[in-house]
């Protein structure tokens, strides 16, 4: 009996599961059939890859399909454990792409004039495509008017990630108006330490800007 | 402890009698030549490690070892290894040296001890260190049998997910400062109107834009969510309108109480609806 | 609702089994407990262990703990198979390498000039490199002789690379008893040697032995 020879579906499984765990990344179905003496067709692991992706349902961890294989990965719902874990500071992003955020999310759907005019200097597109890599911010048009802006508005993503239904659960605007005391914007903010850190630095332009965020102790991501 | 009695010739019978005495003690291994001699003598880590393949060979007990013919055995291999000129580490000959040493002690009376014990035997020595490396070279191994990462086992881990480029964390306290510092510095500035339009209304506005995409024309009834109750049903409205105004919308109607329409405001209005 | 809290014990294994998947190595209990908010009990955390280590009985894959804490780790069933998927080769190390590694568990601390004594050969400092490179012997002090040379002992990846918690769990030494010719006993000629007392000692004198060797025959010495 031969040892790398496989009976059925459940030992099938079993192997590719142990092989993607000990890979160092992304598996093909070539790679996979390598370690089987027998010819498996790819239709066979691509069987028993489905099954198991199956099987991780609910898990921490999935079996994912990506460009170049096979891979399990953690799933973005474990990232707070183990930024925790690897004791890393999550890192921040920058005034200038929170505040485009903001305005994308409360005043949907603008244009990036709409943005540059809001907060009164120019965005960045790098900032913008920052919101869009992670997911929280989509064309869904083009505003007509020369030059055809795309129209910017938040997604489902955006809602999920920041645990909202919808966007009628974002802080209310009035409330925050009623908050703001009129000579707020002239203190200098605390809640600014790194106004350049984080991944969305490069848009921020305005560093000369007075931080006006009020005191909002430890606003955003702790540690 | 007679050295007869421990003669290798009790355990292995002689190859052959040379004037009535037993030709046991050379190896067979001696009469290989050269070349295949240095790969014999390099399979040795050392001379305890030849010392303990020749007890171990000749069966003899450790603990009684029959010095004579260990050293003659030894020697022969030292010289076989010398007129083939083949290199030998020194301490080859330093162990030569001590067998000779000891072999020559067994011979002489022993010294009372001060303490009326057991003499000491000139063996005792070389005993210990033969039995310590044996122990040793039996757990190495037994170690290199152990599992080994790498080679017996692998460690089983995950890819940290796309998330998992430690992504920064928004909560929605930041979308408000960042909002309450857009504010304050449009305040500050004073030339900046921030226009108040319900957020629900926001919403339904970026929802409707999202069902006409790709120019597709759609019934005015269809842009309400049918399970929307009165109040949302005038949110949506009310986002409609507020497209229109901003002329994101194109609303129409062929004739009165005709369906109307909507489509996103677009140059391309070749299209007609069915 | 905090997202870093945890409300139940399959939440819970959820979670450890993703740190402990996407973590670089063994993680301890302390390293797993720092992904949760709210205070977790080692108990607790052992408890979840222990069932997370059930779940995936019959796998190819294991949940073990060792030296530096629990990881997971393919089966050796597994390891045809993950050969076959697997590059390279791994390395054979040579009887001089496993010989030194050998002295250095057992008997550790250990100097150079130790290894040479026990080995009855110099020590090339290639082997002893080697051992270090792969991170299973480290240098822990200097004894106070001329020469002031290294004192030698083995790591925790030595041990966790080993599958081993501790040096207890060591291969005890052969018994020296074992070691004597079979038909020993039984022969007159031995007889004027104790072999208890005498000098078949060697080893047992030492009282830092890790693995405490079934104590070999007679600690009595030569005395």
């Amino acid at each position: 009996m031969n040892p790398t020879n496989i009976d059925n579906l459940s030992e099938l499984k079993t192997v590719l599961e142990a092989g993607l765990l000990a890979a160092d990344g992304p598996q093909t179905l070539k790679d996979l059939a390598r370690m089987f003496e027998q010819e498996l067709s790819a239709d066979m692991l691509r069987r028993a890859l489905e099954e198991l992706r199956g099987d991780w349902e609910g898990r921490g961890v999935e079996l994912v399909q990506v460009a170049d294989g096979w891979r399990f990965q953690t799933r973005a719902q474990m990232q707070p454990y183990l930024a925790r874990l690897k004791n890393e500071r999550p890192p921040r992003y920058s005034r200038a792409v929170l505040e485009t955020l903001a305005i994308v999310a409360y005043r949907q759907p603008v244009t990036r004039g709409d943005i540059e005019d809001i907060r009164g200097v120019s965005v960045n597109a790098q900032i913008i495509k920052t919101l869009e890599d992670r997911g929280w911010v989509e064309t869904i048009g083009h505003k007509e008017v020369p030059g055809r802006p795309a129209l910017l508005a938040t997604t489902k993503k955006f809602l999920s990630d920041l645990n909202l239904r919808n966007l009628a659960e974002l802080p209310p605007l009035e409330d925050l108006g009623n908050m703001l005391a009129p000579d707020t914007a002239a203190t200098p903010g605390a809640a600014d330490e790194d106004p350049e850190g984080g991944i969305g630095a490069a848009g921020s332009e305005d560093p000369a800007l007075p931080a006006s965020a009020p005191a909002a102790a430890g606003a955003g991501g702790q540690g | 402890m007679s050295e007869a009695a421990l003669d290798p010739v009790q355990t292995e019978l002689p190859i052959a009698r040379v004037r009535g005495e037993p030709l046991a003690e050379l190896p067979a291994d001696l009469y290989i030549p050269p070349d295949a001699l240095e790969v014999f003598l390099e399979t040795f880590e050392g001379p305890l490690d030849l010392l303990l393949y020749l007890i171990r060979r000749h069966n003899v007990d450790v603990l009684d070892i029959p010095m004579a013919e260990l050293t003659r055995q030894y020697l022969a291999y030292v010289e076989a290894a010398r007129t083939s000129r083949l290199e030998l580490a020194a301490e080859y000959l330093l162990m030569a040296a001590m067998l000779i040493e000891i072999k020559s002690r067994m011979l002489l009376p022993r010294p009372p001890r001060a303490d009326a014990a057991e003499p000491e035997d000139p063996r005792a020595e070389l005993v210990r260190r033969l039995l310590e490396y044996e122990q040793i070279k039996l757990a190495a191994q037994t170690l290199d049998k152990q599992p080994r990462i790498g080679r017996d086992f692998e460690p089983a881990g995950a890819w940290l997910g796309a998330a998992a480029q430690a992504l920064p964390e928004v909560q929605l306290r930041d979308l408000a400062d960042a909002w309450l510092a857009i504010l304050g510095r449009a305040r500050l500035n004073k030339h900046h109107r921030m226009p108040r339009t319900e957020l629900s209304v926001r919403e339904h506005m970026a929802r409707i834009l999202r069902l006409l995409q790709e120019g597709r024309y759609l019934e005015f009834q269809e842009l309400f969510p049918s399970s929307a109750g009165v109040a949302e049903l005038v949110v949506c409205f009310l986002a409609v309108l507020e497209l229109a105004r901003e002329s994101l919308l194109r609303v129409s109607q062929d004739a009165p109480l005709a369906p109307i329409y909507v489509k996103r405001h677009e140059s391309d209005e070749h299209r007609q609806p069915e």
